[in-house]
């Protein structure tokens, strides 16, 4: 236990502390550093859960149990790389003057206060104390997407803040109802612990429950990214920072959906009809598709991969909607791929903008030749993540397509679709930036690919073998979503 | 021990690429070699002066080159050993890999069919990697770094090694993406030319619709069985409906890849942009990948035929054979032709593919098995004729830096054993006899001609129409050729580059097409010694092997029986050496009559130029006038007038353009498409936050009111 | 059952309830900002008051702490710092030309009608009051939002999404006896952060666009010209 | 007994292919009432030619010069296959119609080629029209041939043209469009008026003879004899296949005989009736001939349809 408390409470330290000296020279190592321990711990709590199951803390404020340990691990890893990638992008912009020092402390301050935000959504026990903590991953991070103070910026940042926070709203209504549900069977502190109503799921009322659940998916769906709720993700993820981007893209989806799934356990277990299921799969199929065929118009070379997010979380909703042991195996697999592919690929992304100095596709050109490294990188990171074996992404939609196939075989066409559509989407802007003569005026940035290399290599290991702990995690985890194991 | 020498194959090939990452490595390498030496042998000093040596600055890369393509070429020769030794003991043999998913590990299966194409493959690669050092040799490192050629290529050749051991679903396709993707970035490789950069996309483009729909046709099997593995699968009994789906998405799938009309597109403008031993392998070898695994999913996982899908097969095939010669016939440029004439070569395979299935489904498994026979043949001949003219284009493009047959000419005199190689491609490819090309023409030929058996009156009319369209493909070969090797090593040079050309001083540049060569002779001569391994193969996946091997011995070829038809190659050969020897002897014995040379007779006017030659368009014109049809042809004459009234001519510009019609009928308005309705997409985001809020405002409204 | 065989408690509740609808309703049809902001103002007040009535009549103590809290924001602080906006801009007396209002006022009340009918399955598992609660605070929730779709000021924006907060609060408190403390003062916390972020953003968006309308926002779309 | 017998048809085959040249000839100036020259005329060049110094050009390659070897042996192997006097030979096994088509493909290959080696115009111009010509005949030809071979169900000449005997006297349907698709195609092969004028002196009408304007010498002689035998040889096949009667099956001295009679008389009569056809009919354009050969692959195709369907119907 003391394990979780040490990762709740790393970040905290970390938020004072660069709320002070956020602005001395080199931050970044400090800010990899706390990242690192909290690496560590997270590893140390995983072993725990492996080895004794699940843990509920003795105020039975906190539950890790094999679905959330994992994704601990992973948000602290994704958390780390990305830390090491922004000290030499800070240190960059910080040259370019971009940034003043005031902005440096709000931006390592922040990130440590996103870390934060994102271990409470995934550690607590209480949906209500879920959902402040996902209202604080929007606060922490609505100031560093209008970091630059670019009109733009400001524009997405209010966005991103307005739609966020309804959304969020209507989630604290579904969160509300569903105490309300639980308050007529249990008694009220305990009502909200997830470990109390997920126990007697079968009590609860059902028509309550559906209603909660609409607003629960309408709320946190909006932060997911699903259709039509998904229009603030582009703007936010373009205009931040882009290591903002890449954890924004790599963890705060993965957490939402996380909260959603939390949820739909509970739906399934009170109502018998599969319509959280159903609500899933349809929001999931509308991003997938429509994510897939926006990128095919895009001209900013981040809106472009925030495009693939949606798309990909839609994948994932869907996914987890399908139910059954093989797709939520898939989606877990397809969580854990997809926000190591997509993070490596905005590490990318981001050396990518530095060396042309712009965002715009259509003035990129040539990266290979000019810094073969950030070239390769992106286009090997956009071939996992349009689903090419032999890495991860592949694996996780293969399954996915399967599981498909069996329980809804007319979907598995406009999957298909879908996956052909991305894909095209995605290669027609990125293989003209990598490929070509290099233009003038682009030169190499200094910069640290290993969260790259580290990242991708990853995804490639998973998807040649899942080694047996990890698999053995996933069934773990879904033995407890879907009731039943592939294995 | 079979197994493991397949296995050495695969490793080889990924070890080869692997090596060529060191290419930068210079240091490490350096170091390693001294470790090991110290270790191994510290007293023997001759081999530590060589290493040393040849770790030099100067010499590294060139050591390295040549390492990459020998650990290459042995990982080929192991592939021939393998499947030489797998169709010979006629073996089953299966294994698992612990990788993949943790409830499903890799399964391996090397049997005959598999064993075939590994002895296809084994053969191209093996010519390939003597090929191979010379013909990198020009690339400049900086522009052109050997690292990413090297490694693409060995991952490229294990992909295809392992399509063949794969035994499930999903070991399948990541080797086939596997293949897919190292050929995408060969492709790429010379990316600085947009018109690659291009090619290589929609090459990938397709690849990746193609695999989708391979997978969606192991999706319908599989939600018909338990599990992934090609035995569950096999087990899967489908309706027709559901069977006929399946293979209708196999047959897309994996046709994409083979390259038949109308999806074919990728094919003529990848082939010419990857280098050219690269091109030898995609076209010579990738498209049997693709046949390969047509003939598994059909022949073996889907098990009961039915005719129509041979109908499908043959009409295809009649498509692609005439569709694809045509179109080679008005190329000029040298590989975009050869890629035609692959998709015609698999245009003929499907057909018979297509016979084959037709009598198999029409209760004939031994004329299924003949059909059979004459498919994985000409196969097998394709692999060697096409890898040997596209490795001698390659030649031709490092000799002359052309490779518009229009820019060339005279190279006969320039370029001896280049010529000789290259005739005998060219005349394998355009199905003469004592070549290979011709054998298993004529098998396809006997087996149309074995319709009488079948009682369906509509197929019993259809098979001889598509096997005189077969005989006017060949015909039409035979013209193409003629032109391809007339233009360019006949006549007087074209160009300054062709002026200037001679022979390559790479021995290996000759060697490895010459091994080719070397066995299209040999098959067309003796085609036994293939044919009794192909037996193997259809005895083992049809259960029935040809209707009298007895007449199979070195002399004779009689598939049905001697009555009906047989061909001895050698003796046509012998009485061919006789009747050319008697009258050489005849006519040479006068010393009067020795041969006088002279300058061609020029009808009086002043000396003939090059120009006055016929080109490649002129060539073609006849049949250009007679199948006007077949092409989009874009044909502009302007006249340059002068002098007074401007009446005289002054120059003529002549433009010739030859369009494929599958991309105005297939490909533009599916591109169209597609955008207008992303354009249509891009209204959703109208970036005012007003709407943003209304439509999560109507959504939530929705659903509460869907749920109520 | 009627009205009047309820007890005092419930009859108080209920034309809280009421009261409660009615500022929505009331902001929905505002043109005017300052008046706006009071009409808020007011809500808040109703909403602590019905907090005390609750703490008070369950004795629950913790609902006293969360009345104050309220009063502190959503009385005070939230309309000062919007006031003080609209003062800054001087915009109190710009009448925003509200596109037919009288759809917007139909539609909110058609609002009403729905959010009963979404609620009505759960009659048999409950009380009237808890019933109208509900119903009163989901329709508050809704025309919270249909106040932002309709509205052009970034002020505006701000009153609509407290005044969502408001419908939650009075869900939580009335229906469900308060939430949680913890949660009670988690989500206080985010509303004052939330106020502080929008006084900042108010700020920049000024700098940027010198103006409130959020109409002028929409630099980032994806509509080809 | 047997190898020595077929050896002997073939050089039988050779020997009398001039002959049926200069018969032909012969025909046709009487029946354009000019003076004939003798019938040996045709052997008497060739001797000439075999005795005069050949000339080559400087541009020419070592092809050029193999060409008329292999062209000619490639056509002595084709007829080796077609039984001229006797049925069932041992060669007619070892090569069957396909491959004597092959035999005929690859004769036109290399002298296709040689016509490029020169690099005039002449030449390619030759080629280009040979190639489209023979690509467009070939598969008529096949057609025809499968015809006899599905109703004698053997691709061995021999052996199908032994069944038409023993089948006796049976009308077919399908060989009333195969007689007069191989005869088309014959003509269009062999380079015969309508198609080709072998004794045009204009190049720009030539065909066959624009290929070899540059052959001279015992080249121009092999590659004549070479032509020669290819008229014979098509002869003997629309003779042998359709009117097989009278023709040896066993190697007794007088079925040999008659055989050598019988094909005589036949080839005679054909020739005749060539050589009115070449009278009454003039040269058509080149562009043309698409159209006769694409006449002549439709007789090929409908004999083949109209065995399958009224004749092998079940």
């Amino acid at each position: 236990m003391i394990a979780a408390y040490l990762v709740l409470f790393i970040p905290f330290v970390g938020i004072i502390f660069f709320a002070i000296v956020g602005h001395k020279t080199d931050m970044g190592k400090i800010n990899v550093w706390l990242n690192g321990i909290c690496l560590l711990a997270s590893i140390w709590l995983a072993i725990n859960v492996l080895n004794q199951g699940t843990i509920l803390s003795p105020n039975k404020a906190f539950l890790i149990d094999s679905f959330n340990v994992y994704l601990i691990a992973l948000t602290a890893f994704v958390g780390l790389t990305t830390s090491i990638f922004s000290s030499s992008y800070m240190a960059h912009e910080k040259e370019l003057g971009k940034l003043t020092d005031n902005r440096l402390k709000l931006y390592y301050s922040m990130y440590q206060g996103f870390m934060l935000a994102m271990y409470m959504v995934l550690t607590t026990n209480n949906m209500g104390i879920m959902w402040v903590a996902m209202e604080g991953a929007t606060l922490a991070t609505v100031l560093l997407v209008s970091l630059y103070r670019t009109p733009e910026s400001i524009e997405a940042a209010w966005k991103y803040f307005i739609l966020c926070g309804v959304g969020i709203a209507q989630a604290l209504f579904g969160t509300i109802l569903l105490y309300y549900a639980a308050v007529q069977i249990g008694d009220g502190e305990n009502a909200l612990l997830w470990s109390v109503l997920y126990e007697n799921a079968r009590q609860l009322n059902p028509e309550i429950l559906q209603i909660a659940f609409v607003f629960l998916l309408v709320g946190y769906g909006t932060k997911i990214g699903l259709v039509p709720l998904h229009n603030w993700l582009p703007d936010a993820h373009s205009e931040g920072p882009t290591p903002m981007s890449a954890v924004l893209s790599g963890l705060l989806l993965n957490d939402a959906l996380y909260a959603v799934v939390r949820n739909k356990m509970l739906v399934d277990g009170a109502t018998h009809n599969n319509m959280a299921g159903y609500l899933m799969m349809g929001f999931g199929l509308l991003s997938f598709l429509v994510g897939a065929l926006f990128l095919h118009r895009q001209k900013d070379i981040k809106r472009l991969f925030s495009y693939s997010s949606i798309e990909h979380m839609g994948m994932m909703t869907f996914a987890f909607g399908v139910g059954g042991p093989m797709a939520t195996f898939a989606a877990l697999l397809h969580m854990t791929v997809h926000s190591l592919t997509k993070s490596a690929i905005f590490v990318t992304v981001g050396h990518a903008a530095q060396i042309t100095g712009t965002q715009s596709m259509d003035k990129i050109r040539g990266l290979i030749k000019t810094q073969p490294r950030v070239g390769w990188g992106l286009l090997i990171g956009t071939m996992a993540i349009a689903g090419f074996p032999p890495f991860g992404v592949f694996t996780s939609e293969f399954l996915v397509l399967l599981a498909t196939m069996h329980s809804y075989p007319w979907l598995a066409p406009f999957l298909l679709l879908g996956i052909g559509i991305a894909f095209a989407g995605l290669f027609r802007h990125v293989q003209s930036m990598v490929y070509g003569d290099k233009p003038e005026g682009q030169h190499p940035v200094k910069a640290n690919l290993w969260p790259v290399i580290i990242h991708l290599g990853l995804v490639l290991w998973l998807g040649l073998a899942i080694p047996g702990f990890l698999a053995n995690w996933f069934s773990q985890a879904t033995l407890l979503i879907s009731g039943s194991t592939p294995l | 021990m079979i197994l493991l020498s397949a296995y050495c194959a695969v490793l080889l090939s990924f070890a080869s690429g692997l090596l060529a990452l060191m290419m930068n490595q210079r240091q490490i390498m350096l170091a390693m070699s001294q470790y090991s030496i110290n270790k191994f042998f510290s007293g023997n000093v001759k081999c530590r002066n060589w290493v040393n040596k040849s770790l030099e600055e100067q010499h590294y890369p060139a050591f390295l080159r040549q390492a990459v393509f020998v650990l290459l070429g042995f990982s080929g020769l192991f592939a021939v050993i393998a499947g030489l030794a797998v169709l010979i003991s006629n073996s089953v043999i299966t294994d698992q890999i612990a990788l993949g998913l943790p409830w499903l590990p890799w399964h391996i299966r090397f049997d005959a069919l598999s064993g075939f194409f590994f002895l296809i493959i084994g053969i191209a690669v093996c010519a390939v990697s003597l090929y191979g050092p010379g013909y990198v040799s020009s690339y400049k490192e900086k522009e052109h770094p050997f690292a990413s050629l090297g490694l693409f290529t060995g991952l490229f050749v294990a992909g295809m090694l392992l399509v063949l051991l794969a035994d499930d679903a999903f070991m399948f396709m990541i080797a086939w993406e596997l293949m897919s993707v190292a050929s995408y970035f060969l492709v790429a490789f010379q990316h600085e030319n947009p018109a690659n950069r291009r090619a290589a996309f929609l090459y990938l483009l397709m690849a990746e619709v193609g695999a989708l729909s391979i997978i969606l046709g192991f999706g319908v099997l599989a939600s018909f069985s338990d599990g992934f593995t090609f035995d569950a699968l096999r087990e899967s009994k489908l309706s027709v409906t559901w069977a006929s789906i399946a293979f209708v998405l196999a047959l897309l799938g994996f046709g994409m890849k083979a390259g038949i009309v109308p999806v074919h597109i990728w094919l003529p403008e990848a082939h010419p942009a990857a280098p050219s031993h690269i091109s030898a392998l995609m076209s010579g070898v990738m498209l049997k990948v693709a046949l390969y695994g047509l003939i598994r999913f059909s022949f073996d996982l889907l098990g009961d035929i039915h005719w129509q899908w041979g109908v499908a097969l043959l009409a295809l095939g009649t498509l692609s054979a005439l569709g694809g010669i045509l179109y080679a016939m008005m190329q000029p440029n040298l590989k975009r032709l050869l890629a035609y004439s692959s998709v015609e070569n698999i245009g003929i395979i499907f057909m018979v593919l297509g016979l084959a299935m037709i009598f198999m489904a029409n209760g004939h498994p031994q004329l299924a098995a003949l059909g059979f026979l004459a498919a994985l043949l000409h196969a097998f001949n394709h692999a060697l004729f096409k890898n040997l003219l596209f490795l001698g284009a390659g030649i031709l493009q490092h000799q002359t830096h052309e490779l518009n047959i229009d820019m060339m000419g005279g190279l006969i005199k320039k370029m001896p054993q280049t010529s000789l190689l290259f005739l005998v491609g060219c005349m394998s490819i355009s199905s003469l006899p004592l070549f290979n090309g011709f054998v298993s023409e004529w098998l396809a030929f006997q087996t149309a001609l074995q319709v009488d058996v079948l009682e369906n009156g509509v197929l019993r009319s259809l098979i001889p129409v598509a096997a005189a369209a077969l005989a006017l493909t060949s015909a039409l070969a035979a013209a193409c050729f003629v032109k391809v090797f007339g233009l360019i090593f006949l006549g007087q040079s074209r160009s300054e580059n062709s002026e200037n050309a001679h022979e390559t001083g790479h021995k290996g540049m000759l060697a490895g097409p010459a091994l080719l060569a070397g066995l299209c002779f040999f098959i067309g001569i003796f085609p036994n010694a293939i044919i009794q391994l192909i037996n193997t193969v259809s005895g083992q996946l049809l259960g029935q092997t040809l209707p009298n091997d007895s007449a199979l011995d070195w002399l004779w070829l009689a598939p049905v029986s001697p009555e009906q038809a047989s061909y001895s190659a050698p003796l046509v050969l012998i009485g061919a050496l006789i009747a050319a020897g008697i009258c050489y002897w005849y006519l040479r014995r006068n010393p009067l009559t020795v041969i006088r040379k002279a300058e061609t007779w020029d009808c009086g006017f002043g000396g003939l130029t090059p120009r006055m030659q016929y080109t490649s368009s002129a060539f073609t014109m006849p049949l250009r006038r007679i199948f006007a049809r077949v092409w989009i042809v874009d044909e502009q004459i302007n006249k340059d007038m002068q002098g007074a009234m401007n009446l005289d001519v002054a120059a003529v510009h002549y433009k010739l353009q030859i369009e494929d019609h599958s991309w105005p009928l297939f490909y533009h308005p599916i591109a169209r498409g597609v955008n207008k309705l992303a354009k249509q997409v891009g209204r959703i985001q109208t970036g005012n936050i007003r709407t943003y809020l209304s439509y999560s405002f109507a959504t939530l409204l929705l659903l509460l009111w869907v749920i109520s | 059952m009627h009205i009047e065989q309820t007890d005092f408690y419930t009859q108080a509740i209920l034309s809280m309830a009421a009261l409660v609808g009615l500022t929505s309703f009331l902001m929905l049809g505002q043109s005017r900002l300052l008046r706006l902001i009071f009409v808020f103002a007011l809500q808040g007040f109703l909403l602590t008051i019905t907090t005390v009535l609750a703490g008070y009549s369950l004795d629950s103590h913790h609902l006293y702490i969360s009345a104050a809290l309220t009063l502190l924001l959503k009385v005070i602080f939230i309309p000062w710092m919007l006031r003080r906006e609209v003062m800054h801009m001087n915009a109190q007396r710009s009448i925003q030309a509200l596109k037919n209002k009288t759809m917007v006022m139909l539609g909110g009340a058609s609002l009403m009608v729905f959010s009963y009918y979404i609620l009505h399955p759960i009659v048999p598992t409950t009380s009237p009051v808890m019933l109208n609660a509900l119903a009163v605070s989901l329709s508050v929730v809704l025309l919270g939002m249909l106040l932002m779709i309709s509205h052009r000021q970034a002020v505006a924006h701000v009153v609509g999404f407290m005044s969502i907060e408001n419908g939650l609060f009075f869900a939580a408190i009335v229906a469900t006896k308060g939430m949680p403390m913890v949660v009670e003062l988690g989500v206080a916390f985010d509303v004052l952060v939330a106020a502080v972020l929008f006084g900042i953003f108010f700020l920049h968006i000024r700098t940027s666009i010198d103006s409130l309308d959020v109409d002028l926002l929409n630099r980032l779309n994806e509509v080809d010209k | 007994m047997n190898w020595l017998i077929a050896i002997l048809q073939t050089a039988l085959f050779v020997a009398m292919a001039p002959l049926l040249a200069g018969w032909l000839k012969w025909c046709k100036c009487r029946l354009q009432n000019r003076k004939a020259p003798s019938l040996l005329q045709p052997y008497r060049d060739l001797l000439k030619l075999t005795h005069k110094q050949p000339v080559v050009s400087k541009q020419a390659s070592w092809l050029f010069i193999a060409t008329p070897y292999i062209v000619f042996s490639a056509t002595v192997l084709a007829a080796t296959v077609v039984p001229l006097i006797a049925v069932d030979l041992p060669t007619s096994a070892s090569a069957d119609v396909i491959v004597m088509v092959g035999f005929f493909a690859f004769a036109r290959f290399f002298l296709a080629l040689a016509g490029l080696d020169m690099g005039t115009a002449f030449g390619g111009m030759g080629s280009s029209r040979e190639m489209t010509i023979s690509s467009l005949a070939e598969p008529a030809m096949l057609m025809a041939v499968f015809t006899l071979t599905m109703t004698a169900s053997t691709t061995n000449l021999s052996g199908a043209i032994a069944h038409v005997i023993n089948e006796g006297m049976v009308l077919r349907p399908s060989f009333v469009f195969a007689l007069p698709a191989l005869l088309l195609v014959a003509i269009a092969e062999t380079g015969r008026i309508p198609v080709d004028n072998p004794a045009t002196h204009l190049e720009l009408t030539m065909i066959h003879e624009a290929m070899i304007l540059e052959y001279s010498g015992r080249h121009l002689a092999l590659i004549e004899w070479a032509s020669q035998l290819k008229l014979m040889l098509y002869g003997v096949l629309i003779a042998n296949i359709f009117f097989p009667w009278g023709i040896a099956e066993t190697f007794s001295a007088e079925a040999l005989g008659y055989g050598l009679l019988a094909i005589t008389g036949k080839l005679a009569l054909l020739a005749i009736v060539l050589a009115i056809a070449e009278t009454l009919f003039a040269k058509m354009r080149l562009f043309r001939v698409q159209e006769y050969l694409s006449f002549a692959y439709l007789l090929g195709l409908l004999g083949m349809l109209s065995h399958i369907i009224l004749e092998a119907a079940r």
